[in-house]
């Protein structure tokens, strides 16, 4: 106990690590679930922002990826099935203090909680969302799920899924998301720095973490992570720069209007002489685009046609939803005083009767 | 006043009787009926300010269609008020009226039924166009039919006399017509006796905004005052004396506003923060509304995508350490009960109100009913208790918001707060609580780490509320069942039958502390009538007037209606009778049979309506006849 | 009775008129309301559709629009708050042959139901959804909607709406829709024939009617519907046209990459000879853009910055719900063979006992 | 088979007795235990189906972690599977097992505690490492410490055994060790004496599409069994004697397959298309996934966003004309309760099931419980009947399904089929009913549009039902209250009343049709045990050894719940006590007492476990003796 109490708010910046984050639970995802990765990163993160320990709340769903709670050393709520952005908006709203995350899955957070999602992002709320989707329901066994590809088989779809998957970011584009990033559950290089983006977005920051599940779906994302294919397969963004992809960069996305097509880079290895357009003519990623429509184009982006993005598709400024709601109680009592119970208890049209 | 006078656009001629003599009454009953758009609500809601103003007591009913604005002159477009006045304590708006408004056929048609014969009908006769008529489905007019011969018909052209007091105002066809209901006030306020004066004062600041519509209205106050006195339309006027109440500072206050008062001052008092997550839902939309209003206080309202948010957010808010309530009607009550569970596992405070409407599904969504307490109990899937509480009338839901959270936070715990659609829209005098005689509510969040476990309970079996920000005693809670001290998720058998029986039983202890019932009437006999929620003034007129002719009638009025109170065998015990009026098929008649092994008799009516008193008191004398038989 | 009974499949296309669809039910909206329009237009359109009456169906949830039904001689059911496009797409489902029309509000829609609506859109299933925007809560006396604008004073947002709104069509295109519209609610020459494209299309079929509310929200669109200033602010979009908007077409929107901006069209009226930017730099509506990303752009317009895109933002093919549905049925009867009770009972591994 | 045997890799020497004998037994209750990755689940069920073929009478019960893949050697990774056979008709799967095989140290220690002494306790020493052995939190190796002395300890290294018959097959050594349940299930048809053909065929078509494990599998099953032959391993084999039952095709069925059988059954009885709207949860998923295979009959599965689109898309083809049902579990329960309400007000059929699991909130999903009863029947707002019915054992959930699919068509009413995670997944044998001999279920479509109304009611005061698509009868429900005979909405007080009632009765009615109770046992007397759901076959046992003990004690189950059939308050009447052991706290007795008004016994048991014959069985002893002492 007595360590515990080290991590009290003047201490924290300096004292806290990994170690710190892991709860005494033990760790009951499969053996090889994509969800460890997060974990880890989650809990090596954390020590780094400079937040007291007790100041994390981690909230979420049902689900094999709604299990993390637990496996933090941090205030933690496993709620019930959908409705952890609910849950997460009414404890930001209490105490805007906290550092809020959700943690969910894709049947958690598309399916059954699909509207506290898309309202959580409408209103800026400042939650950190992170979605583990792995394409499948896992807790339950193997059932399709809002994300599951057409065509596939699983145990609700033996002759092959017919529900069209959503592009999870861009729905959260479609409910209005000020931030949305995806990145591959088992990326390193990525996954660390994109929870440091998000951690530090006011307002609702939405990652998709594309994740294995090794008993249900095993191998969604084997070409995405197979160092041979990958690069031919995922399109990395970058602020600022151009959409290119291709082991050497040597392809790249041209908009003809609003049409995407790929294109080589001129000049890139590989790439005959005299072939290919030039740098300058390709996409340049831009994350703040007021409108966001780039970012919507690159999230309908799929194999076959499109290597699949990943990176921070949209960070734009907007005001937090709590910080709005405490100003509303500036204006309230600017408008009508501090409240005081015996006025208005007594308040209205009162007679007296001696 | 005598047999039927017609009164146009004049001052009445030969049918009035030569001299006005004033009628002493001990209470009487108005109701004030209209197409929607003739501000009937807003008449009734004034004239209620000026009877309580004189000192007298009270108890008003909206009716109101559910329809936002019907189309004029229909049947189901008719809106109405009713309230019952008198010297002293008044239980309910009244059964029948003894004075029925009727401002359009529409109005007449749909409301005449329930007047008695022989009480005065005043009617707004210009209104009845043969465009209204058609309307209202008469075939000819009832105003000169001699169809209503038996009542004492006053018809009086509102229209036109509105219109010619208003003549040179300014104002539209149309908006001259829209003070006829001022007329019609100042009609009222003449035939009771009443001085107009503070009304007029009223009226000029509710319109201060638009000063010509002040202006419109007062002088159609006073033309429709001034009309009744220089014609003399009454043959009689009526006086209802006031016996002044307890001294104090009074308000009228409708249930809504007293549930949302409650809520602020059980934040005041126990310093802690307010938090209301909801999604509008009729009846209970404007406890909503109240509490938005008054974010100058320490409290947040989030107006939520749905009711499962509604009661999600409030969770996490209570987590956060707020005083955390949410609040709805049965169809948004039935959205929760997934949420129920959860909250009850968590063992964290909350508060649910559920304003009772007349189900099922969607039902009738402005009636009031309560068929609602089986779900309060049972309505949760495993074994999920949750106390439950009623209130029995508008100025009671301060008391019963107040004891709603006090049990709340005493034994971190969800409570469902049952209200309907009957006190919730009605309206009473309330005398205003001293802030310093209301009860303190004590909340203490944990912040010792040293020794702390999350499901380590006190003796009142309530566990710790320990917010997160607290350092030093992070820990997880969740739906799974948990370990009956550390709240990890345990799967262990024996452990879950504890679990379920802790919970089971901290819900029970409740009863433990709760004061003994208290008995109106003779403390054993015959009868007792049992009731719950908003029966309450019924049940107590009719037990009033029935000891009045002679008969004697015990009352019990439940609060708690989970746990029952320890005391109720007993008392239950002592009467040979035991009836059960309820506004459902018999809810709480189930409890109590299953409770004491015992017959009791229901009376049950689901008609979106209050009980009459003379229902009641209908049935308590053929109990008492049948007695007598034996 | 018997003039009813007319209705059947053969006579229906010569003999069925807009009385008979005006069910005998007295219509209940506030005298001046905008559904008034949507209930007329629908009347007069389907009649000219070919199908028997008795062949459609309207399903809505809770909410002044959601009285619909009612309103209209066909199979009707108003359901409960929210769930429409849920109960629609179980009989849609069961009886593909019917023609199923959801009617919804802001509330219905996007508060509530915002999950039935978004996964109904995303499984294209063949659904008409007509939503009623009036930008608030009607039927409970007006509280702020998920379309309302911030800063707005409702009955529950007394100091200013702090919950940022949805753009219904963004939130749909989000989705994956298939079919996007809006329309001004007293606009019967854009009305008319956008319900007559939605209902012909195959699988969800969403359409915007921006509805005036005159008790609680009254002139929200007043701008959009006032004859002097509309064409400045709403912008009527045609397939294949380019983006003009103004009483002369005299402005039109340019893009810069993916960002759009407001040009004067060189050429038109008013525009001073020299000035303005030629015809063709405009963009170009297209319905069809299979990416969506032009719909999306335009769904992110709003006043004061754009006009207010009006029309078809978004219509493309894509296989219907329903039909893939009734296809596997197909592969069921192929793999496994008709369905027999007896031997499925028998089936799996049995034994005898003599 | 005596004391305490050591058995390592080879044939046992001293401590063998020296000669086998063979024991005869009436039943005998197995239990394999093992990591959840040692396919325990696989070997129960391949037992079974060998003693099945045999003609024994089963039952089996599995018991998986609520993990998918928990990790290797945890103490909550253990997986089990239990299954008694007896001669003739096994009730439950029974209560402490006789043989234990336990596949490492964890499943060791936490089902040891349920090993009488002198059990037969079967374990694979070869799992008993330092690294399992700590996983599972064991100081010392209790194979060698002296702790298991008590039980017949018969120790082989399976993992080892495995491994030496598969060497040289090609498989890798983690590929080999998967075959170890099935060395281990040929140990145990050794131990009773069952020919292994039949299974080796089996096992080569179970995995024909991977020849090489089909092979692997058969030789280490051969392998165990040959080495328990050859070693002389087990000092008696047990023989337990098959009693033909009925002659017939039987077959082996768990709960949630008959249920989905039973909804085919009644489409095709009905000749009404089925639709099933679901949302997946445990434990009544496996429903969604039997229905969905099965697509090549006249069904439509819709795996819904959530369990309100659910219930939601069933009503909507309910209206289309499908016989529609929804399945789901407790928390999804929760959120289906505002729908029934609507699907009460529109009167269409709908069957919902509800597979109950622990609760409340999440609880725990993989372990069963019957406490969502009193929801069943009161979980909704405003006055809100529905029919309720349970499944007493895994095959009766095909008649129950029949039975609510007929009562919902009947009487045009959603029903709820209660069943529960014992009985789901729990399987036993089942004769295939003759089709021809299963009753037609009528479904009659209106489509006469002269003299129809949506409301008109026939004798069973059902109303029709008319599906969109048909000419003539276009008009509207919904969820407001309606004219009781147009359907239109309606706010007619008295209409409302009348409706409510209404509905009540036609629920309340079909208790008029419910064929007569049958009780087991003397038909009057001290003792009745009344039950519901799956406490049948613990019940009926404990019923049948009282009164091989003498005890005379009658057992009356229920199969409806609402309405109560008719005749029961008479046949309470004729006993003493009543006992109603329920696996929740009380539920079904809450409603006999109410309905009753005479106290009765409760034995609530809520561990995520069903009953054991004995605790009933004590309870009726206890009983019994204090009668007598009386
Ligand atoms: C109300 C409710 N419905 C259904 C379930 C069953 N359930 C639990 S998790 C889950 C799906 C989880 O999928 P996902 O969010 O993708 O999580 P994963 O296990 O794949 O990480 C379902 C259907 C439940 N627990 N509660
Ligand atoms: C479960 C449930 N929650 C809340 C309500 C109350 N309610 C009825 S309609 C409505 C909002 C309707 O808004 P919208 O869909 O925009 O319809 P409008 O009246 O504006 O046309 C609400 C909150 C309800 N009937 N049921
Ligand atoms: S089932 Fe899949 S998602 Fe769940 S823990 Fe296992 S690998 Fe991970
Ligand atoms: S309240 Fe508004 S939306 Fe509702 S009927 Fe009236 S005008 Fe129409
Ligand atoms: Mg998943
Ligand atoms: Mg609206």
């Amino acid at each position: 106990m007595n360590d515990r109490l080290d991590c009290s708010k003047e201490s924290v910046a300096v004292s806290l690590t990994r170690k710190d984050f892991e709860s005494e639970q033990d760790v009951r995802w499969c053996p090889g679930c994509g969800d460890y990765s997060l974990l880890a990163q989650i809990q090596k993160l954390l020590p780094q922002l400079g937040i007291a320990r007790e100041n994390f709340a981690f909230v979420s769903g049902i689900g094999c990826s709604s299990r993390f709670p637990y496996y933090m050393d941090t205030y933690g709520m496993h709620a019930i099935h959908g409705r952890a952005p609910a849950v997460a908006s009414g404890l930001k709203l209490a105490r805007p203090e906290l550092s809020v995350w959700v943690v969910t899955g894709d049947g958690d957070a598309l399916a059954i909680g699909g509207n506290h999602f898309i309202h959580a992002i409408r209103r800026n709320i400042g939650l950190k969302i992170v979605l583990l989707n792995n394409r499948i329901y896992g807790l339950t066994k193997g059932q399709f799920s809002p994300t599951t590809e057409l065509g596939e088989k699983t145990k609700t779809s033996p002759y092959g899924n017919i529900d069209r998957p959503f592009s999870a970011a861009a729905l959260a584009l479609g409910a209005g998301a000020t931030f949305v990033a995806r990145v591959v559950d088992t990326d390193l290089a990525q996954l660390g720095p994109i929870l440091a983006r998000a951690a530090a977005h006011p307002g609702t920051a939405f990652v998709e973490v594309l994740q294995n599940c090794i008993v249900f779906n095993d191998g969604a994302y084997a070409a995405l992570t197979d160092k041979k294919q990958r690069d031919e397969l995922r399109l990395v963004l970058e602020h600022g720069q151009p959409l290119r992809f291709g082991s050497n960069g040597e392809r790249g996305i041209r908009l003809a209007g609003l049409r995407p097509e790929i294109v080589s880079v001129a000049g890139a290895p590989g790439v005959p002489e005299g072939e290919g357009v030039a740098l300058s003519e390709l996409a340049v990623h831009d994350e703040s685009d007021p409108h966001g429509s780039l970012a919507f184009l690159l999230a309908q982006f799929a194999a076959p046609e499109f290597p699949l993005p990943l990176g921070i598709f949209r960070a734009v400024a907007a005001p937090a939803f709590e910080d709005m709601n405490a100003a509303i109680e500036d204006t309230a009592r600017q408008q009508r005083g501090a409240g005081d119970l015996a006025s208005l208890l007594a308040g209205g049209d009162t007679w007296t009767v001696a | 006043m005598s047999g039927n006078e017609q009164v146009a656009t004049e001052p009445p001629g030969a049918l009035a009787p030569p001299e006005r003599h004033v009628e002493e009454l001990e209470r009487v009953v108005i109701r004030f009926v209209g197409d929607s758009g003739d501000g009937m609500q807003l008449t009734g809601s004034e004239f209620s300010r000026v009877i309580a103003r004189a000192g007298n007591a009270f108890a008003t009913h909206p009716d109101y269609p559910s329809e936002i604005r019907a189309p004029t002159g229909t049947l189901f477009g008719v809106s109405g008020f009713q309230i019952q006045f008198a010297a002293n304590r008044v239980f309910t708006s009244g059964d029948a009226p003894d004075v029925l408004v009727a401002m359009n056929p529409a109005a007449l048609k749909t409301n005449l039924g329930e007047l008695a014969r022989g009480s005065v009908l005043l009617v707004n006769s210009g209104a009845f166009t043969a465009a209204n008529l058609a309307r209202a489905g008469y075939a000819s007019n009832p105003l000169e039919d001699g169809s209503l011969d038996s009542y004492r018909l006053i018809a009086v052209d509102i229209s036109l006399l509105t219109a010619r007091a208003l003549a040179g105002s300014g104002l539209s066809k149309k908006e001259a017509d829209r003070c006829k209901n001022y007329f019609a006030l100042g009609l009222m306020l003449c035939l009771f006796g009443r001085p107009i004066e503070g009304e007029i004062a009223d009226v000029a600041e509710r319109f201060a905004h638009i000063p010509r519509f002040a202006e419109a209205n007062v002088t159609a106050l006073r033309a429709g005052y001034g009309f009744a006195e220089a014609s003399e339309l009454f043959a009689s006027t009526f006086e209802v004396r006031a016996a002044p109440p307890q001294p104090g500072t009074y308000r009228s206050i409708t249930g809504n506003q007293a549930t949302a008062l409650g809520f602020v001052a059980a934040s005041e008092l126990s310093a802690t923060p307010l938090f209301l997550g909801s999604y509008p839902i009729t009846p209970a939309t404007d406890i909503l509304h109240e509490l938005t209003t008054l974010r100058n206080f320490n409290i947040t309202t989030f107006q939520a995508e749905d009711e499962i948010a509604g009661i999600c957010s409030a969770i996490g808010a209570a987590w956060g350490g707020h005083l955390a309530l949410t609040t709805t009607s049965g169809p948004g009550m039935a959205l929760k009960t997934e949420a129920l569970g959860l909250v009850t596992m968590l063992e964290l405070p909350l508060v649910i109100v559920n304003v009772q409407r007349a189900g099922p599904s969607t039902g009738l969504p402005t009636k009031t009913e309560q068929a609602d307490l089986l779900q309060a109990l049972y309505g949760r899937h495993g074994e999920c208790p949750i106390p439950v509480i009623a209130a029995r009338s508008p100025a009671d839901c301060f008391d019963a918001a107040l004891e709603a959270c006090r049990i709340a936070v005493k034994y971190m715990t969800p409570v469902i707060l049952l209200t309907d659609g009957g006190i919730a829209n009605a309206a009473e005098p309330w005398r205003v609580p001293d802030v310093a005689s209301l009860p303190r509510i004590e909340v203490k969040y944990r912040t010792e780490a040293d020794g702390f476990a999350p499901y380590a309970r006190d003796e009142f079996l309530a566990r710790p509320w320990v917010t997160p920000g607290t350092p030093g005693m992070e820990h997880r809670i969740g739906g799974l069942e948990k370990d009956f001290l550390s709240g990890n998720l345990s799967h262990d058998a024996q452990n879950h039958q504890r679990m379920v029986e802790v919970r089971a039983a901290k819900v029970a202890g409740i009863a433990a502390e709760l004061p003994p019932l208290v008995v109106d009437g003779p403390d054993a006999g015959e009868l007792l009538v049992v009731g719950w929620g908003s029966t309450w003034g019924a049940i107590a007129e009719a037990r009033r007037q029935a000891e009045a002719a002679g008969i004697a009638v015990a009352h019990l009025h439940l609060r708690h209606l989970n746990p029952l109170p320890a005391d109720l065998d007993e008392i239950l015990a002592r009467y040979r009778t035991i009836l059960v009026p309820e506004l459902n098929l018999g809810q709480l008649s189930r409890l109590l049979r299953e409770r004491c092994l015992r017959e009791v008799q229901t009376l049950h009516k689901v008609q979106g309506r209050p009980f009459r008193v003379s229902e009641i008191l209908a049935r308590i004398k053929a109990i008492s006849a049948g007695a007598e038989h034996e």
